[in-house]
């Protein structure tokens, strides 16, 4: 898994949400790091935040959990985290955990920092 | 009836090549669709990595086991760990996805996930560990 | 020391998951370099189509074994049919690539390409078959 | 491993010759294919062939002494068999099996249809 984060001169106009972009596979092995990255984040006051995970092609329980984690830090602190995911695999998973939900999924990044707060 | 065996030492930077035996495996003459072997991958993946998980540090030295046997209906999977055993039907059950609590729980997902993702499951326990049996028919995905 | 055993049908198709498998094996910690894998992936799949090619009809219901050892200074591969055994250093020998006549010979390719693009090659009789064990230093190719 | 084979309406030139080009893996499964496609066309008349590699990752001996064949088939009716190939793997396995000096191996399919017959 690769991890990227926008930074203000980003071409995109993010509203103030900070853009985190995942790629690869988010499993046991790589969740840990995701997980340190979004509480580093979220602790450093962004608690608006989008994961990208367009590039990401599988994600098993530890990355649900790490998601799952990021969300509630996110919303204690009146954020929330919006996961960006078209892809039909990760959808599924998101579908049969229930977590469709419990997440904000949307379709871009776009979307993601312009639906209004209380879609979430 | 082929059957593949994969031994692996319990760590969980080998979860990948499991994956991969797996999926390639089930990908074969006949293969299962694509969504079904992506069932599989993460149903394996979470049998695995709790296996390797559970595996007793003494028992380093023993492998993590996995079996597969492809059948003209349907691919079993086995997964055979050195660890103390647990019962699947004691487990927490997560709480429901509207509960605000729901949001406490990072774990618990992995023996859910694979109940749905599977069309049949037992943990048996074996000698010295647990035996996780997994099997997917080629047709009439179940989710 | 880390171990992988896989137990495959002798089977042509499934020198695709031999490869995956003993690649991924070998690239985990401390990863072989790149070019030291394709050699790997290159001599493991010579090795495992004949060790498949010589496997006994009578024998299909036994597997051919591949066990790795993944050392710190070396990663080892071992393949083991249940062949009818045959003598390395016996083989026709394939014509300088200048002569035309090389240009009669379409196989035969198979043990030349191991011996180079392996630091040390054993073709051992088992009982029953052949076991050829290969092995990769992590450092200074061959080639 | 696919093959497709170049076709007369064609961007590109290929003056006379037939460009086959091949993807993927060839190997002990995929080689039967090959070698069926490269006697046909030799077989049909078409003994100046080009087999564009720049698609295949990966090439065992069987694919080898596919490709042997079809160049002392190709040579005996007065013709070649022309290799595209500029990828460092299969480039050192024509290399440490010497064929590198039995097939005329080029950099483009373009290179393949003008070099000069005695440079095969
Ligand atoms: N093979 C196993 N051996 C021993 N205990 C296991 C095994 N598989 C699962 N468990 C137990 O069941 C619990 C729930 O597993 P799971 O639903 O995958 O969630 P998680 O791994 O996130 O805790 C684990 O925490 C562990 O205690
Ligand atoms: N594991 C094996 N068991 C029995 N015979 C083998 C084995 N490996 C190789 N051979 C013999 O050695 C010959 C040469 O093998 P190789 O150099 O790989 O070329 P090829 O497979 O193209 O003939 C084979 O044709 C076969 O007769």
């Amino acid at each position: 898994m690769e991890l990227e984060i926008s930074d203000s001169d980003a071409a995109v106009d993010t509203h103030g949400w900070t853009v985190l972009t995942a790629t690869g596979e988010i499993d046991v092995a790589a969740a840990p790091g995701l997980r340190e990255q979004l509480v580093a984040l979220i602790e450093g006051g962004s608690n608006e935040l989008v994961v990208d995970l367009e590039g990401v092609d599988f994600i098993d329980s530890t990355g649900l959990g790490v998601l799952v984690g990021a969300v509630r830090r996110a919303r204690s602190a009146e954020g929330d985290v919006r996961l960006v995911c078209t892809n039909s695999r990760l959808l599924k998973v998101f579908d049969v955990t229930g977590l469709d939900e419990v997440f904000t999924i949307v379709e871009s990044v776009d979307d993601a920092v312009t639906v209004a707060a209380d879609q979430g | 009836m082929a059957e593949i065996h994969l031994e692996i030492p319990p760590r969980l930077d080998y979860l990948a090549v499991v994956r991969l035996v797996v999926a390639t495996a089930a990908a074969l003459d006949p293969p299962l669709p694509d969504s079904r072997l992506d069932d599989l991958r993460l149903a394996v993946t979470e049998a695995c990595s709790n296996a390797i998980k559970a595996h007793r540090p003494e028992a380093e030295d023993e492998p993590v086991v996995i079996s597969c046997r492809l059948e003209d209906d349907r691919f079993q999977v086995d997964i055979r760990d050195r660890g103390s055993g647990f019962d699947p039907d004691a487990l927490t059950v997560l709480p429901d996805v509207d509960d605000p609590k729901r949001l406490q729980h990072e774990s618990g997902l992995g023996i859910p996930l694979i109940r749905v993702l599977t069309d049949e499951v037992t943990f048996e326990p074996a000698p010295d560990g647990t035996i996780v049996s997994m099997t997917l028919n080629r047709s009439s995905p179940s989710t």
